[in-house]
């Protein structure tokens, strides 16, 4: 297999000096199934941020597909995203825009034919059954229904890997093996899926490998994990 | 860019002017309220600046010959003077013909000066010279003053002076307030588009995070700026249109033009060249504001 | 015990026509402890916002305390919301405040002695394992931090009920018990806990009256119950 | 409400002015900006406006006597003009020296009248008569015809009815300019105070829903805007005040003063008045423009 996503002895410190990932390396295979778990504040967050260059790591380099994403240039960072749909743990749905708007916007962005916009839109709201609030606004949905717009974003343009913070923290059991089974069927189909979690119950039911992180370093990681971070 | 792309753009900007409601509106009616200001000044500034013009143009010399020149060296003085610089004109007044003027020029306050035509004329005859350039007025006076058979140049020195003074203290104020008020209201409406677009900061961040170019995010702002501007110039510039109209009626109709000496700049040449001086302003600030805004928060 | 909460035949349509709540009475005494469970968007936070008039109802009385809240003056509002400590599903936090601010101010809004407020602050801030970050902006915070700010300024100004719109949903199990440790002491100690939750472990394992609901009915109302919506 | 809220609340005006960094910088300078504009031009105005009353306080009615008048009818023609209402002096002008004022007041073109000096002097006697308002004289001069004695009377009719209707006019339109301008300025302003805060209408929501009272919310927001107004105003005040000093201290340096008859408002009273005003203007406008857009967001 390839590696897809390397990371190699990566540190990142905010600006007010909060040391959120001391020094992690990891691979990541082409068509992996990967869960981040750890405590809140652990650093899943940011490992996960460092991948489509929202925040830039203060040491170490990070490759996906091959290129070394930490010395883009401005003009490249928006070609690095579109390989990668990213699940928000805030959502960060455009407030003036509907949901539909929402999720054609990712489809506009790469200039991708009006007419196959609409039934690829409607496709992925079917699949995280949404269909009937095409035409609300975000202010207008529940938190679940939200996260599931950003679900529904985060797969529409077919992306080489699926980054998802905390996909099913506002969902309910059911809609969240909902989810489940379609990142599982976007992974069967050659999609990595790079997924941050506390659900206990999803990690342990549909077993994957788990990467554990505490205070900014992977102190686990296990094929056909289980959920936990003790090391 | 495909054509398309241009097309999403232009529908984006325009349907974000909309869904922006009262952030438009606020937009909108910075460029108004600025523009109808910079209008309104615009057109008195240009109107004081050709009436003062107007005045300064009617300044002249006149040349007083010796009671003892014959009409010969009458000729040649008229002839010496012709060839000064920036002589533009040399008119024979007579005596009579000028006390006639004097008189006249008093108004009513000329009545007492009645007792004087006849042989009481205290005027010589004299040449009315008139200069290219106005200010050229007191050189070409001291020049006539040198020649032959001059008996006296008379050109409203301290009148003259005075109004040069005056009229180039009054435009030089005008130019500082018209420039000031320029500037002022091209910060004040960019500063307004610039708050509007920082509220929406959020907005483009998210735009960049889903992969948009900086380009992608940029054009319906451009859009957005661009009839910002050009809808905020339409309304100063229908009132000062239909203003004007009325103020240039009323001043015909008053008969100021010939009462006071001066003309109004003619309707149709004043509202050609503001309405095309606001929609471009509008249109160049109203783009400006907006790219230089979204600029900052492209560094996603 | 005495009726704290009341709902008789409330409704709730939003402005876009979307029936959010139709049809819900129901009985919260003093001091107890409600789950309040079902599926994304089945109007849980329509029924929560409605109890501190973040929404009002289309038709139908709700009593806090013996008032009928629905006619409350707009005056009236601010002494209904003090005594109600609302974790929000969005966290809610102020911005431009740092953590020890916006936990004070909800403390300074009632006019408590400054002297206190320090002491209430970092007392809360430690019960949540937050003190640490007093000191940081919301923005600067990961998910379940911002979470458990959001709890910690519902319990500081010991409001009489605490209404929590998923509360755990951005923590890991561990944070998520320590939370419910919170709530299971207040409530001990008098105060009434109204929890929207999807965690079913949670409400299996700490056993409490579930109220279900489902597209804006109460489908189930079980004292002891456990987790699920199906009548 | 308790001295410590109040204090509490202006900590967190003061504290927000900070955070909200170049939000507060914006509706500074917005201020800043609008009320240079509106001093700058309240200085011009008020200075012409000076200048004009004193051109208008020059007016005089010069009542010419009839030369058959004896000393007697002199004295009852002065008695007379006297008690017409409005009269504020009247000073008799022999008719020798009424030339030599004529011949001054033509300046260098007086000269080619001085052959009239002696015995052909055209001019009778007369009164100067002068008004205690400039707007009398035009009455007082036909009351005046009416009386005995009087051979013709001379007020500069052309002269005064034009100079009154341009400054009139002009009077006109510097006010429309200046309240044109004020509203505007005010309007702006209040505009982009307006917007910074919308940009914060999430913070007033959750103040809300955290218990806070109406009241509450606003107290900060009151002393922001008091604050964002009154730092506004010291930059154009110092500015105005400074530059006023140079034109000032110029214009008397040049002796415009004696040359142009007229003088500017003194500089201590301008500035003492403009200052006030300035200040004045920002907080009411600060306040206005803050708590006007908080009350939109308190419906919560
Ligand atoms: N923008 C920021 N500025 C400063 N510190 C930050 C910032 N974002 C996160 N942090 C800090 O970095 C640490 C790691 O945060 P991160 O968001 O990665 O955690 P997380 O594992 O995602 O937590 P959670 O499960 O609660 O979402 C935390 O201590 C957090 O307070
Ligand atoms: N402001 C609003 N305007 C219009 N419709 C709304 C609004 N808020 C919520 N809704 C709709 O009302 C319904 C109930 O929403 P609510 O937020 O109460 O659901 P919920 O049970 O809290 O869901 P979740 O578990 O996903 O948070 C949903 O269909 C939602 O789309
Ligand atoms: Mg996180
Ligand atoms: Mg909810």
């Amino acid at each position: 297999m390839i590696d897809l996503i390397e990371m190699q002895d990566v540190w990142k410190s905010y600006a007010n000096g909060v040391m959120a990932v001391n020094g992690i390396s990891v691979h990541i295979d082409k068509g992996e199934f990967v869960y981040i778990v750890g405590p809140s504040g652990s650093g899943k967050s940011t490992f996960i941020k460092m991948m489509y260059r929202e925040e830039l790591p203060t040491r170490g380099k990070i490759f996906i597909d091959g290129t070394d994403i930490t010395k883009l240039k401005q003009k490249q960072i928006p070609f690095l995203r579109r390989k990668i749909g990213v699940v928000f743990q805030d959502f960060k749905l455009l407030p003036k825009l509907t949901v539909y708007e929402n999720i054609a916007f990712a489809l506009e962005v790469i200039e991708e034919n009006p007419r196959n916009i609409r039934k690829k839109v409607m496709e992925v709201l079917d699949l995280v059954n949404l269909k009937h609030k095409a035409r609300s606004f975000p202010n207008e949905l529940s938190g679940g229904e939200q996260q599931r717009v950003s679900i529904a974003r985060s797969i529409v343009n077919n992306p080489t890997v699926v980054v998802a913070d905390e996909p099913t923290g506002n969902l309910d059991p059911e809609n969240a093996w909902t989810i489940m089974e379609i990142f599982e069927r976007i992974n069967n189909n050659g999609t990595t899926v790079v997924m941050a979690t506390h659900n206990k119950e999803i990690v342990n039911r549909m077993v994957k490998r788990v990467i554990a992180i505490e205070s900014g370093m992977i102190v686990r990681d296990d094929e056909q994990g289980e959920y936990g971070y003790e090391a | 860019m495909k054509l398309r792309t241009l097309m999403r753009h232009a529908k984006e900007g325009a349907k974000s002017l909309g869904r922006n409601g009262w952030m438009t509106f606020a937009s909108i009616s910075a460029v108004t309220v600025a523009l109808l200001l910079v209008g309104l000044f615009l057109t008195v500034m240009l109107n004081l600046n050709s009436i003062a013009s107007q005045v300064e143009n009617n300044v002249e010399v006149r040349v007083f010959i010796d009671r003892t020149a014959t009409k010969e060296q009458q000729e040649t003085l008229k002839n010496q003077l012709q060839q000064l610089s920036h002589v533009k004109s040399v008119t024979f007044v007579s005596k009579e013909q000028g006390l006639e003027d004097f008189i006249k020029s008093m108004g009513d306050d000329g009545d007492v000066f009645k007792s004087m035509k006849g042989k009481e004329n205290p005027l010589p005859d004299a040449f009315v010279v008139k200069t290219d350039k106005p200010k050229e007025t007191i050189d070409v006076a001291k020049a006539a003053k040198e020649l032959n058979y001059v008996d006296e140049v008379n050109y409203g020195r301290d009148y003259v002076e005075k109004l040069f003074h005056v009229v180039d203290i009054l435009r030089n104020i005008g130019l500082v307030l018209i420039v000031g008020l320029l500037f002022t209201s091209i910060f004040l409406i960019a500063n307004t588009i610039k708050l509007t677009i920082v509220a929406r900061r959020r907005e483009i961040e998210i735009m960049k995070l889903v992969g948009a170019t900086d380009a992608f995010v940029r054009w319906p702002y451009f859009i957005e700026g661009l009839m910002l501007g050009v809808l905020g110039s339409i309304i100063p510039f229908l009132l000062i249109a239909i203003g004007y109209h009325q103020v240039y009626d009323w001043f015909i109709g008053k008969n100021y033009q010939t009462y006071l000496f001066v003309k109004l700049i003619p309707y149709e040449k004043m509202t050609l060249y503001l309405g095309g001086l606001l929609v471009l302003l509008g249109a160049v600030i109203g783009v400006w504001g907006s790219l230089t805004s979204v600029r900052k928060f492209l560094k996603v």
